[in-house]
């Protein structure tokens, strides 16, 4: 590839994406590896789909659920590891909730839709621990994630399920997690972070385009570990975050510290895979569609995470 | 019905155009007054003022405030989209049946019940919107040239239950005319109204014995002597040109 | 003029050749679109089997008729609430100048709100009840009603108000055989396109907050980017507007204009 | 009927308490708006100080007259293209019982794709442009208008087409000046609501794939639930329309209706 | 203008009724006919066929292909939304300044070019809608009971134009009236329709020399001799009522 690459990456304006994006371009980390970055904002998650869909946006976030499902309808798209963090039940911090099996007949908040992944993962959870369908023993209702945040802190819904930057927002604003996702995996048997969230793109391209793309991502690792350690960065990325308060933006820093993938466990696509099966089981065919395990070639084999020392 | 009291001092229309100036009268309850004045002297807008539809002048009407009153108006103005025996099922919901079978072959429409207006010819829709006025015996009983675009003797006869039903309910009726004859055959008095922003320009009252057939001597000889008598009395609105 | 329109009766066997020429051109869309399908061979456009594919298999599961029951309830309801009070307050607007005046900015302001955001204002108000998604519908429609009856009722034939009022009419009568015939050709377009945009408007409505309809599964099929789910749940709306074009609307029409010759 | 609309020319008295009687219902929802936002205390309902705070600012920034600019510009193309073509199909199926026939399943399809669905498909299809998105709006629009006018144009008086036909009228006359004031109420009615809808789905269309214009900013408040900018952005596009309504579309409609009395 | 050559073998309307049944004539060039028949035998129907508004009849009627009409229908029948000058210049786009203001004082409305018809009388409006079928110089001239509504001196002083512009330009005029006197006193030769499914009942030469008077001695005694040789002549449509 030559050194005046082009890449193209659709993120919402002001999504967390964009703050790695911000420090990228700031810190011409893509430029110094002769690569011109695009940044193509758009307004919503689906937005960034229907853009790399239609051929705008080279590279978006989005996560491997997605990714295998499409390409069980023949759309080849990769994924790279991007965050680990997803998000958390929370509930009020003076709530009677002390356990998944309180939520017993309380209404429920999810963002987006039943096929959530936390959603489903913590149903599985629920039915595993407790032996309780929580679908129907407790009242879930869906909406948009700003909404869900909305009624969170007006109370009209007793605990909330959210993406980690909105559950973030509702921790500065005194709510407390009840169970967060390692919790749930470790209750279904996976003990070790896994991946969740990443870089998505065609196959065809990234290979195509090995090159450009190995570049970006060595920008966005680098990106990461300025991130990880530096809190003069964070200072400079205030505006963007658009934080109420300091609460929230310690809260929102912390938490994507936390989900920064540094290495890979050895076992972690075997983790995935069992999670994947335990989210078909779950979801059925609406949410994994033809595919009954994880698709080959899912997670793009131009990318390697450093192995994690064995603990 | 009590006395019809007219008294307009003035009735502008907003584009400043003035069409009555001074115009008053009496009628006797029952009287039979016609109207007779050249084309766009006023005579509609009386009318309406008459029948409470324009407010909006400087004078006062009296007419017995619940008074039924049946208009006949200008144009056949029957509901488009209403057959021919539910226009006047509107006005007079009694008018079902025999009633109205019997009231449709009076003015020769007996087959035309469950027609549209737009089915009939001009003629027949006047005569739909004649049944109208008539069907529930007004008190005050307003017709705005209604025997245009009749045939002469289909005409005649309709006249001829004007009478019956005058006769017979007796009410007060205000009838706009161009013909002369016409009148003097009909009313008991007849307004010659000027041109331009109208009033009376004589005040007649037609002293013959009825019945007087419109063709019949007396009447012609009268409208010769009244044109005689005042010679300006039908002045067109073309003026000098004939 | 022998092209013009004239919704006379039709004989049993014009019927026949009617349906047909309403047809032909569906069937012809339809063989076009597979014909591109095929060619285009992309995801994103599905053949119209596919489609039916998916249609059959929702229908079956029963998933399909929970869902479009759902939304067609709550289309239903606010249809009502909106022509109602959209038809009162057109007609209201059109006849008295004062009114008009009145409520004017505020018709045009109503209007001009996003859907999203008395959508979201509702839910946070009212709470992320069946009760706030109608009302969000019913207030996003209410405006668009009254505009189109609102020029209907300035077009009143004033000559035959005249003859209503001389002759006494009742309130009831004058609205009814009087105001209102002037009024259908408003009325049906604003019946069709009323239906038509509240079902776009219970879409988005419970994209954003219901856990049911046709607009929540709309949304789970759009984030996996199933176009021929998405595709097999629109034509199943489509599907129950043209049964009530076909047994309702057109035939009332055909009824109220036969007096147009 | 005294109170009964008579749209003459006002005198510039009239003019003026007309000015009045216009606002101050507007004032009054200000008002309202103010003292239930005070009680209420919630960033969920702002106070208008708030949002004209925001608009202010959005304004004084410049964010606001670009993506208020870029909205307004898809609006106004899309309405034009929407208005021309819809108006075009409407008189033509009103007047024209073949193609009425021919056309009618595909508008009523047309009229109840779900906006998403178009929008979706336009820009999966041809991309995520400039295009696509006009495209989209218009093809969502298209039906509305057609609807509406369809209905007009069976509502055309024959008796009047009579006189235009003995007399050898030219197409261009008989179309100006004889057939479209009749269809005067069902363009004001279409163009009204079609400007509110188009600026509904333009958002809907820029929210899905747009990097500017107001439904893209809309959208990033969403994601913050900042409902005062949200509120700011949409005052604004209102208030463009009430200009328009002030100085365009109320002007027009009065001239064309004069002759009403 | 060719000869005009009528042939309706049927007329039916989509409803069944039939209007006009074996009715044929030819009209010479520049022949002035008036029809006579009762309210509603079908003439509005004949005068629609002829000036090929309505094609759905069987026979065949010949104008000359391109032939000028000028066609003044039973109802005004003006656009409401054009004023005066306006709902004129649409027929003939030179009727404008000194020619306009002419033509309407010619039929009394030299004030009126800019009102909207809504503002103008019954009878004015009837004027207009004469003007407009009279400006062009039409060579086929249709004439559906054009002086109804007018006081008697505008009618007559109407009639007199219409023969200077007949005897000008000389149309083929056909000319719907209920009025014997006003067709004999103007046509060269009058067709008596019979009622209901319609044809002619009578074509009477009118051998009189012009000008004729309408209230001349000759008319009415023609009239008389008409009637008395065919008193089954003006039968109108309520049959044996009278
Ligand atoms: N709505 C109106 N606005 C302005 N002027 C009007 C209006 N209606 C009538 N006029 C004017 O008022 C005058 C009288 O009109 P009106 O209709 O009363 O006459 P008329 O006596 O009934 O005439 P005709 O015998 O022709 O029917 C006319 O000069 C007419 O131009
Ligand atoms: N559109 C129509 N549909 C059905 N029947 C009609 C239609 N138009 C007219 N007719 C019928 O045709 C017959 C002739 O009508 P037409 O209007 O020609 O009569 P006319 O001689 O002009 O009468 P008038 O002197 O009353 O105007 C009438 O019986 C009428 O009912
Ligand atoms: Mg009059
Ligand atoms: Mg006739």
């Amino acid at each position: 590839a030559d050194a005046a690459a082009t890449l193209r990456v659709g993120v919402l304006q002001f999504g967390t994406v964009n703050w790695e994006l911000d420090v990228m371009q700031a810190h011409q980390l893509a430029q110094k590896r002769g690569l011109n970055l695009k940044v193509v904002p758009l307004a919503s998650g689906d937005a960034s789909t229907v853009a790399l869909q239609g051929g705008a946006v080279d590279v978006i976030v989005s996560d491997w659920i997605w990714v295998t499902r499409q390409r069980a309808e023949g759309m080849a798209y990769s994924f790279a590891p991007y965050s680990n963090a997803v998000g958390s039940v929370m509930v009020k911090a003076d709530s009677g909730i002390r356990s998944v099996a309180d939520l017993r007949g309380k209404s429920i908040g999810i963002n987006g839709g039943p096929y959530d992944k936390t959603w489903l993962l913590l149903r599985a959870y629920a039915s595993k621990k407790f032996g309780m369908d929580i679908n129907s023993a407790a009242r879930p209702v869906f909406a948009a994630p700003p909404l869900l945040n909305e009624l969170a802190l007006s109370g009209q819904v007793d605990a909330a399920l959210n993406v980690w930057h909105f559950d973030a927002r509702l921790e500065a604003n005194g709510q407390r997690p009840l169970i967060k996702l390692p919790e749930i995996l470790a209750g279904l048997g996976v003990d070790r972070p896994i991946p969740l969230v990443g870089w998505v793109f065609r196959e065809d391209w990234a290979n195509q385009n090995r090159d450009t793309l190995e570049r970006f991502l060595a920008a966005s690792q680098e990106a990461k570990a300025l991130m990880a350690k530096s809190d003069a960065e964070w200072e400079r990325l205030k505006p963007l975050m658009r934080t109420e308060d300091n609460a929230t933006f310690v809260a929102l820093r912390n938490g994507y510290r936390n989900g920064i993938p540094t290495c890979e466990y050895a076992d972690a696509q075997a983790n995935v895979a069992s999670v994947f099966r335990i989210l078909a089981e779950t979801g059925g065919d609406r949410l994994v569609g033809k595919s009954r395990s994880l698709s080959e070639g899912t997670f793009w084999n131009g990318f390697k995470l450093p192995t994690c020392p064995k603990n | 019905m009590n006395t019809l009291s007219v008294h307009i001092a003035a009735k502008r229309y907003p584009n400043g155009s003035c069409a009555i100036q001074g115009l008053a009268f009496d009628a006797r309850p029952g009287e039979f007054v016609a109207i007779v004045g050249p084309s766009g002297a006023g005579k509609t807008t009386l009318l309406k003022i008459i029948s409470g539809l324009d407010t909006d002048f400087d004078g006062a009407v009296q007419t017995g405030s619940d008074a039924r009153i049946g208009f006949m108006f200008q144009e056949p103005r029957l509901m488009p989209w209403l057959t021919v025996a539910q226009n006047l099922a509107l006005v007079d919901p009694t008018a079902t049946g025999q009633r109205l079978t019997d009231a449709l072959e009076r003015v020769g429409l007996k087959d035309c019940a469950a027609l549209f207006p737009k089915q009939l010819s001009g003629g027949m829709q006047r005569r739909v919107a004649m049944l109208r006025a008539f069907l529930m015996a007004p008190q005050l009983l307003l017709m705005d040239e209604p025997f245009q675009s009749l045939d002469a003797p289909t005409a005649g006869q309709l006249r001829e239950q004007l009478l019956t039903l005058w006769q017979d309910s007796k009410p007060t009726v205000l009838f706009v005319t161009h013909n002369l004859q016409e009148a003097l055959s009909l009313a008991d008095r007849v307004l010659f109204l000027t041109p331009g922003p109208s009033h009376i320009a004589l005040d007649f009252a037609v002293e013959l014995a009825r019945p007087r057939a419109l063709d019949s001597e007396a009447v012609q000889r009268m409208a010769q002597e009244l044109l005689q008598a005042h010679p300006d009395l039908l002045r067109g609105t073309l003026g000098t040109h004939a | 003029m022998p092209e013009e329109l004239s919704p006379q009766a039709a004989s049993p066997l014009a019927a026949g050749s009617e349906r047909w020429a309403r047809l032909w051109p569906l069937l012809l869309l339809l063989l076009l679109w597979h014909v591109v399908a095929l060619q285009a061979h992309s995801r994103t456009l599905p053949t119209p089997l596919a489609v039916l594919d998916a249609l059959w298999s929702a229908l079956a599961s029963g998933e399909l008729l929970f869902h479009l029951g759902k939304t067609l309830l709550r289309v239903a309801l606010s249809f009502c609430l909106a022509m109602l009070l959209g038809v009162g307050l057109g007609i209201l607007m059109g006849r008295y100048r004062r009114w008009d005046r009145a409520l004017d900015s505020l018709l045009i302001l109503g209007l001009n709100i996003p859907a999203l955001v008395t959508t979201i204002l509702c839910y946070i108000w009212f709470g992320l009840s069946e009760s706030a998604a109608i009302l969000a519908v019913v207030i996003n429609k209410i405006p668009m009603v009254a505009i189109n009856l609102r020029e209907g009722a300035r077009a009143v034939d004033a000559n035959l108000l005249e003859v209503a009022q001389v002759y006494r009419l009742s309130y009831s009568e004058r609205f009814f055989k009087v105001y209102l015939p002037q009024l259908y050709p408003y009325l049906f377009s604003s019946a069709r396109n009323g239906l038509a945009l509240i079902w776009k408007i219970v879409l988005v409505v419970e994209l954003l907050g219901r856990s049911d309809g046709v607009g929540f599964q709309i949304g789970s099929f759009f984030h996996f980017f199933d176009i021929t789910s998405i595709l097999a749940y629109s034509l199943a709306f489509a599907a129950v507007i043209f049964l009530l074009e076909a047994l309702l609307l057109r035939p009332l029409e055909n009824r109220l204009n036969r007096w147009r010759l």
